[in-house]
């Protein structure tokens, strides 16, 4: 590999790589998400890479970045012709070089079922899951292998940046972005270009460029699975920014917790530079930039910008009151700009097509697509990506196949714990950035959780109320005593014991915690209580009068009981029971001591015949 | 006393911490009357970034030439306030800080008024020094990036791979002609049992393929002189010398173990000492069936330490020994286990599973040997036992090198009362202190094992390391410097200084005057008392000052805090301890008036006639304990200057009892409160002194010919 | 020069003045905890939060960090201002309720009881003590430690300092005399609140050096009758 | 797991030329890497070498999750609680490793065998509730697989 120093080069190098990658040769990927790897997909490449062997056949394998539709992993796709199978397994393997690869025959057995119509699919364009969809950062995963910058080159990349570097100057490229009305992905939403403007204009020689990948959020992943599945576009991004903005010094924050996507980057991060597209005088342009990666050592607070750079420059991720901005007073008290994974991957792709084109997506307020980790309780758990303005229905439903076992859809818990939940009376909403803050939830990190009738709404928002006060640096009062006065109020609800006056106390705090807390985490902390409260206030007040929990989930309003004429004396139930509650004869119904009961729901889970039921 | 003197004032209420035991409203007024001083001025909060700034201009406005800051105590603050000076363009050494906080307002927060009274005598000498200060930048030395290890054990050879690897040339010196020292009589290794000898090896050889890394083997360093940071060393090897240069210094020079003669029958063929039986088991031949282990063995006097070393030592050698002998009868007696590591009683319960049995012995009840056997008293059973023995190991602690003492004198760094190297006592260092660059690791520091002298090398090697880094270093500190019109060239100031800074230089042909070299000049201003014509003065702290500060400390006429006492203390001991007492707001007797000195051994007898002579009824030299002086030898020279000052005063009448040198130690302000008021005890006893009138003729005269100098 | 309105008072500071200095100017009382002159802002206590109005409404701002802006309108003792000072020191009360210090708040405030109790503390975590023993006297022998409701105030291994100088500058700018300068055993002099919970045998050589201190076991340990506090 | 050795951690330090303030946090998680945990004598070397205050050090090791100041087992269990694991019944998972291990989330059993931790989402949530063992992932858990999965890593039946 040769260093790249023009533009010319580039191209050069692009033309040669396309051509070696020929469109009709047969090519297998396997996912390689860190989902799909869970199920076992490295296991799957490697049988792939036997078989070839043993086949003598002259495929190609790759294996790719995440789908996105991490419920059916592995994933397999066959190209050219884009044959989907789902859950493959090692046994599967041979077949699928013999008979797909071969001779091209699909089998049939491996297809994937769509559990609405019943009805198999063929190809991977025509599943549901991403016909729907509006796939503009996740499209490439499917494609590139994420640890071959050669990969990325060959299908266009760094295109932008040399357009950039050798057509444009700095106040264009921010004038695009501006143009583009890009928002931070981040989740607050602020106009990137504004934001690039303000640290370009902003009085100093050094600058810093941040990207921040500390994706804290429970229940999100679409940054990992960017950085995971396709980060040389992330780094693209950040090359812009720098020459836009005018840094030559940039980190890219990621978790700890993402041993993947640390992985990737830094091979990407060692390419760019051997390609020297990172580093001294890129591209024949004069400009210079390099990245670093530090590491997030847990702390969801240092998703926060002040805390984040705290902790780059190696101290507790405490924030600090703002002004002064990073824009003005950032890493080492230098104006620093900051923008999320998402936000960065945007930029070659309006460089590439033009703001023109983007702003044609999206919303009047909210231009482009948003990527939404669908979990929780629905059929087709993983990543969507849609424009903006795509309503709630169509993301569940259509994309996300439903909720399992025909349950009935309850509530969506959007952005995270700082976001909130929305009820079904809203599902047609169209969503940006304003309406889901208008509904009392936020964009956030794109976390979305479904819930289903039998989550409890207080014990959803007891549970991120926990979280965020673990999370909590502690610093300010209102954050630090007041997320513990409202968990412990939840909590007391929860049990049972919660008083009339508590509602009330709980908006007061949330109130409180809302205005006066020092950084985002606490003004964000109460959302979670205050839209449950919106939408469900008669499940609070449920458990606080009637003592029950609609959805069957408060340990201390529930009872565990053996349906007798269900139950067949199987004695499983018994066997297993970690406190021993359960007694009974083999082949006769079971007892259920409720004195000894924990009401772990370890028999419900265990028991194949229903016969234990709550109430 | 100069003219166009402009001091400016300030006086800091400390936020109420000082406002609420002393008027300093009062006080600025009682100081704007004071001659020389242009600006007399309270501040709430004199560190704050406001009060800061509104000093800043009053310098700039009023162009005050002179700064005095009454406030806290000089070690937290000092150097901000001169930073805060140089900024508004004055040198920092024209700032004077008097310290009514620590030194008077919190010691006599029960008596205001008298309180009161001696804010504004120290105020008053403040003042009296500053209009005599003089502007002065510091010596810039520039650092030597390379080191000295001397010693060559683990320890040694640790910190210098450490520094070598980050390309720090070091220069390490053993003086046997192996390297390894105690490491290489060892067996096993606690806790993973690996060999000794293996590790050795692996070391030795990383060692000698370092290419920063020169070593001299059978090697003594027989002279260290030269500056911090620029220290010139001589290497003796077989009668040949060797000098160089190096900027820190790292003592590893280790420990010996100490041989119990005359102790439980050692000497006789069954009784060994651990390290013995380090060798027995390396050969691998143990004969017996019943062997006993004393811990602590002969450590029931004083003046031993019990050393986690032999507790260690014992516990592996039991698990040794039981592994590889299992009929063996073990019993291991003890009276204190010091175990360290991340669970020691693992190892403690493994040995009891294998059949070690623990005994337990009181300090009072040590074990008797016998040739027959051991008798103990078990303090859990509380019964004796008598235990037959056909091998009796004893732990015995290291104990220093011999030729430790040597070094320390060449290092001019002192010993601790077992002869080990302590750490420097920066904890209650004084401002402006400046590291010697000298570190000391491994068993010459205190008896440590294998994982903690690794450890501890690395340790010094780190901050020698951060020091050389500097590049270069400033001494901010005070400096002598000789008058050479005045000087005759008696070298008697060459003898007296401990650190070879003053050397005879040959002046025009026939006699040779003294030089002081800035770079070694600690300003500890022992050569100042020394010379017959008071040639030399101390930069920052001049005989006049110092006279000026101790006339006006006292000046309060007929003072009501009669006796009058004066305080001339060192400021690493009495000094420092004296604000402690200050920081516990310990109360003492308002009569002692403190000035704080550099060493006890800058004390001149003359000085102490002056107090006198300006009032004072008793005077109290305190200064650092023998052998902890900073200085080497300034407390024992203060010792004999006021010996034989009694005589003199006895001359002119004075009672010696008036006079008195005491040691203290820099962290026990109780004691020092206990010293205080049995010391003004004993002078009120003596009651006020009875001399002639202070207008007097000859007592004018005294004072005029003295305050001449 | 920048202009601007607090309670209704036009007044004039210089730039880069902070909305509590400036009200402090004009003698209007803002209460504060973590506020010291001689220290940078920290913003912790959100006691001195004023309304600042906006376009998008009011908001809360913390007054002693808060720089003041060209024609900016500040209410010092607004509704919303007030009803933030009283959750706030009702929150502080949660462990806090005996502190003359919050009590006199509290009195202030008018707020009686809180609706919600923590074991009684009496750290505030204002950080006075570790910000000056950092800033001013420059040697950080202490800092806070963990986080959220677990943070606390404290040297490192939470063991007796061998960086403390014992300057006291700490203990005399608590605000709570939460702090206090005591002797832990006869060598090692440490803070009180912050001294080893271990029991060190006074050992001349190893008890200095070490901040690892020496785990010295009874005989009854060793006979395995009861294992020792470690674990 | 390794033992501390104050040589490994001199290399780990070695590593960083460039040693600043800012690799900090880097240089603290190789040696968490190394040991599972931070040795104090560890930490003290850190900021000698570095100069930086111990008390900062030794805030910043308390300040994070992903360090541990406590010795850790010889296996790391984590339970991910994570909304989606959470809504999954991730608290059945995380209460049955308690019942059976006899510690709660943060501790390690006595015998140095097992250390319980809980994890903010580990971004794997299509395959909730998940635990990972020794970095191992172990998707779709639920209390009734948790013995079975405790024996694979070798806890003998006794306990519980």
């Amino acid at each position: 590999m040769e260093i790249v120093r023009t533009p010319g080069q580039l191209e050069k190098l692009r033309r040669s790589l396309s051509k070696e990658r020929d469109p009709n040769q047969p090519c297998v990927t396997v996912c390689g998400g860190t989902g799909c790897r869970a199920y076992g997909s490295e296991r799957v490449l490697e049988a792939f890479q036997v078989e070839k062997k043993a086949q003598t056949n002259r495929v190609n394998l790759r294996m790719t970045g995440c789908h996105g539709f991490c419920e059916r992993g592995p994933l397999v796709v066959i190209q050219p012709r884009g044959i989907f199978y789902p859950g493959v397994k090692v046994e599967d393997v041979p077949q699928i070089i013999s008979k797909t690869v071969e001779k091209g025959d699909i089998i049939d057995s491996l297809l994937y079922v769509d559990p609405t119509t019943g009805q198999k699919i063929t190809y991977e364009s025509e599943v549901p899951f991403y016909k729907k969809q509006g796939r503009l950062l996740l499209d490439m995963n499917g494609q590139i292998d994420p640890t071959s910058i050669t990969d990325y080159i060959a299908l266009g990349g760094y295109g932008s940046l040399s357009k950039v570097l050798s057509q444009m100057t700095p106040e264009e490229v921010i004038d695009e972005v501006a143009r583009a009305k890009l928002r931070g992905r981040g989740g607050a939403g602020f106009p990137t270009g504004l934001k690039w403007r303000l640290t370009r204009e902003a009085p100093g020689e050094t600058k810093y460029l941040v990207c921040n990948a500390d994706e804290g959020d429970p229940g999100a992943y679409m940054d990992r699975s960017i950085m995971e599945g396709n980060p040389h576009r992330v780094l693209e991004g950040m090359i812009i920014g720098g020459y836009a903005i005018g840094a030559d010094k940039s980190f890219v924050y990621i978790r700890k917790e993402y041993p993947l996507a640390v992985k990737h980057l830094g091979i990407a991060i060692a390419q760019a530079r051997g390609y020297g597209l990172l580093g001294k005088d890129i591209l024949g342009s004069g400009f210079d930039f390099d990245v670093e990666i530090r590491l997030g050592a847990g702390a969801f607070v240092c998703g926060e910008e002040t805390a984040l750079m705290a902790s780059i420059e190696g101290r507790t991720g405490e924030p600090r009151p703002r002004p002064p901005y990073p824009s003005q007073e950032g890493l080492w008290g230098k104006p620093t700009n900051i923008n999320n994974v998402k936000s960065w991957a945007n930029v070659p792709l309006i460089i590439e097509k033009g703001a023109d084109w983007y702003v044609q997506m999206g919303t009047e307020g909210s231009k482009g697509t948003a990527i939404f980790s669908v979990v929780g309780k629905i059929n087709n758990t993983g990543l969507v990506e849609v424009p903006m303005g795509a309503t709630l229905c169509q993301i569940i439903f259509d994309i996300g196949g439903g909720i399992p076992k025909g349950k009935e859809f309850k509530a969506v818990q959007i952005g995270g714990p700082s976001g909130g939940c929305i009820s079904k009376e809203y599902l047609d909403t169209p969503i940006d950035y304003e309406s889901l803050t208008e509904l009392g939830a936020m964009m956030g990190s794109g976390g979305m959780v479904i819930c289903d009738e039998d989550t409890c709404m207080v014990d959803l928002a007891r549970y991120f109320m926990t979280f965020v006060q673990e999370e909590s640096c502690g610093k300010c009062v209102p954050c630090r005593v007041g997320t513990k006065a409202m968990l412990e109020t939840l909590t007391r609800i929860t049990k049972g014991e919660g008083q009339g006056s508590d509602i009330d106390y709980l908006l007061e705090l949330a109130e409180a915690v809302k205005s006066s807390s020092l950084c985002g985490l606490g003004q964000t902390a109460p959302n979670p209580i205050l839209s449950t409260l919106r939408y469900f206030r008669e499940e609070y007040e449920a458990h606080i009068y009637d003592k029950s929990c609609p959805a069957k989930v408060c340990r201390d309003l529930i009872t565990y009981e053996v349906l007798a004429d269900l139950c067949t004396g199987c004695v499983v139930c018994a066997r297993n029971c970690p406190t021993g509650a359960i007694t009974g004869e083999r082949c006769a119904p079971h007892i259920i001591n409720q004195a000894l009961c924990v009401r772990c729901g370890l028999c419900k889970g265990l028991c194949n015949f229903d016969a234990i039921s709550v109430s | 006393m100069k003219d166009n003197l402009k001091i400016g004032l300030f006086i800091c209420d400390c936020g109420g911490e000082i406002a609420s035991y002393l008027d300093t409203e009062a006080l600025v007024m009682a100081a704007e009357q004071l001659p020389q001083v242009a600006l007399s001025q309270r501040m709430p909060y004199l560190c704050s970034r406001r009060d800061l700034m509104k000093l800043q201009e009053a310098i700039r406005g009023a162009g005050l030439n002179h700064i005095v800051v009454a406030g806290c105590t000089p070690r937290t603050h000092e150097a901000l306030l001169r930073s805060a000076c140089r900024e508004a363009g004055l040198n920092g050494h024209l700032l004077e800080m008097v310290n009514i906080r620590e030194g008077c307002a919190w010691v006599h927060s029960a008596d205001g008024e008298r309180a009161m009274a001696k804010a504004l005598d120290l105020l008053k000498a403040g003042v009296a020094r500053a209009s005599l200060s003089e502007p002065y930048e510091g010596v810039k030395v520039q650092i030597t990036p390379s080191a000295l290890v001397i010693g060559g054990g683990v320890a040694g050879m640790t910190a210098a791979l450490a520094l070598a690897k980050r390309g720090i040339a070091v220069k390490l010196v053993e003086k046997e002609h192996h390297l390894g020292g105690l490491l290489r009589n060892l067996h096993a290794l606690y806790p993973k049992e690996q060999r000794a000898s293996e590790l050795l090896k692996c070391q030795i050889e990383e060692l000698r393929e370092e290419p920063n890394v020169e070593i001299l083997l059978g090697a003594q360093v027989s002279e260290v002189t030269g500056p911090v940071g620029n220290y010139r060393v001589v290497v003796t090897s077989g009668g040949a010398e060797r000098a160089f240069q190096v900027g820190a210094i790292i003592v590893a020079t280790g420990a010996q173990v100490q041989k119990p003669f005359g102790l439980f029958r050692y000497g006789t063929s069954k009784v060994i000492t651990q390290l013995e039986l380090e060798s027995l088991l390396a050969k691998g031949d143990l004969q017996a069936e019943q062997v006993v282990m004393i811990l602590c063995a002969g450590s029931s006097d004083e003046n031993t330490y019990p050393s986690a070393l032999c507790s260690l030592t014992a516990l592996k050698q039991a698990l040794l020994i039981k592994r590889t002998h299992p009929k063996v009868r073990l019993t291991l007696l003890f009276r204190d286990l010091y175990l360290k590591g991340d669970n020691p009683e693992a190892d403690i319960r493994k040995a009891k599973e294998l059949g070690v049995e623990f005994i337990q012995y009181g300090p009072e009840a040590e074990p008797r040997v016998t040739a027959e056997g051991v008798e103990v008293y078990d303090l859990l059973t509380k019964q004796k036992a008598n235990l037959p023995y056909d091998l009796l190991i004893l732990a015995t602690p290291l104990i220093p090198q011999e030729d430790v003492t040597v070094l320390a004198n060449r290092l001019k760094i002192p010993l601790d009362s077992h002869g080990f190297f302590p750490d420097v006592r920066l904890r209650l260092r004084p401002h402006g202190y400046i590291e010697r660059a000298i570190y000391v690791c491994g068993a010459a520091h205190y008896p440590s094992d294998l994982r903690e002298t690794t450890f501890q090398a690395l340790s010094a090697a780190a901050r020698a390391f951060n020091f050389l880094k500097q590049k270069q270093i400033i001494s901010e500190g005070a400096m002598a410097a000789v008058d050479a019109a005045l000087c005759t060239g008696c070298g008697s100031c060459v003898e007296i200084c401990p650190f070879q800074a003053i050397n005879l230089r040959p002046k025009d042909g026939l006699l040779s005057i003294s030089v002081v070299e800035p770079t070694l000049c600690k300003g500890c201003g022992l050569c100042l008392p020394a010379c017959p014509v008071k040639a030399i003065s101390l930069q920052g702290d001049s005989d006049p000052q110092l006279t000026a500060q101790i006339q006006a400390i006292l000046s309060s006429e007929e003072s009501k805090d009669r006796p009058l006492i004066l305080g001339l203390f060192c400021e690493w001991s009495a000094y420092a301890v004296a604000e402690l007492a200050g920081a516990r707001h310990l109360q003492y007797p308002p009569n002692l008036r403190i000035i704080s000195l550099r060493c006890a051994g800058r004390i001149d007898p003359y000085h102490i006639l002056w107090a006198f002579l300006n009032g004072a009824d008793g005077v109290l030299i305190g200064g650092c304990l023998p052998g902890k002086c900073h200085y080497v030898r300034g407390n024992q020279q203060a010792e004999g200057r006021v010996a034989k000052l009694n005589d003199a005063l006895a001359a002119r009448g004075f009672e010696i009892e008036r006079v008195r040198l005491q040691w203290f130690q820099p962290d026990n302000p109780s004691a020092f409160v206990e010293e205080i008021s049995n010391f003004v005890a004993q002078i009120e006893a003596l009651g006020p002194r009875v001399t002639q009138d202070r207008r007097s003729q000859d007592g004018a005269a005294e004072k005029r010919s003295l305050g001449a100098r | 020069m920048i202009h601007l309105t607090i309670d209704n008072q036009e007044i004039e500071v210089e730039e880069g003045t902070t909305i509590l200095e400036a009200a402090q100017e004009k003698g209007i009382f803002i209460p504060t905890l973590c506020y010291h002159e001689a220290l940078e802002p920290y913003a912790a206590c959100r006691l001195c939060a004023v309304e600042l109005e906006g376009k998008r409404g009011s908001r809360l701002v913390a007054s002693c960090a808060y720089p003041c802006e060209e024609g900016a309108v500040i209410h010092t003792d607004s509704e919303m201002v007030r009803r933030s000072r009283r959750i706030t020191v009702e929150l502080l009360m949660a462990s806090s309720e005996h502190l003359p210090l919050v009590k006199a708040l509290a009195a202030q405030l008018g707020v009686a009881e809180p609706r919600f109790r923590l074991p009684p503390d009496d750290c505030i975590l204002c950080g006075l003590c570790v910000r000056a023993c950092r800033d001013i006297v420059g040697i950080a022998a202490i800092s806070l430690l963990n986080r959220g409701m677990e943070k606390r105030i404290g040297p490192p291994f939470e063991i007796a300092s061998n960086a403390c100088i014992e300057c006291g500058t700490c203990v005399l700018i608590c605000p709570t005399g939460a702090l206090k300068l005591e002797d832990i055993t006869k060598e090692e002099k440490a803070i009180h609140r912050w001294g080893s919970p271990f029991d060190r045998r006074p050992c001349h050589i190893c008890g200095d050096h070490d901040l690892e201190p020496h785990l010295s076991l009874g005989p009854h340990s060793i006979l395995g009758e009861q294992t020792s506090g470690e674990e | 797991m390794a033992d501390f050795s104050a040589k490994e951690v001199d290399d780990i330090l070695n590593g960083q030329r460039d040693g600043t303030e800012s690799s900090l946090i880097l240089i603290l998680g190789e040696i968490q890497e190394r040991y599972h945990y931070l040795p104090r004598d560890a930490l003290i070397l850190v900021s000698q070498w570095l100069g930086i205050p111990l008390s900062q050090v030794y805030s910043i090791a308390t300040f994070y999750n992903a360090f541990s100041l406590k010795r850790q087992g010889r296996h790391i269990i984590h339970v991910c609680t994570g909304t989606a694991c959470h809504v999954r019944g991730a608290t059945q998972v995380l209460d049955r490793f308690q019942r059976r291990l006899e510690i709660e989330s943060g501790e390690t059993t006595p015998d140095w065998e097992f250390t319980l931790e809980t994890v903010n989402c580990l971004g794997a949530c299509a395959l909730g509730p998940i635990t990972v063992v020794d970095g191992q992932y172990f998707g779709q858990m639920a209390a009734s697989r948790v013995d079975k999965l405790l024996k694979e890593f070798g806890m003998e039946r006794e306990r519980a």
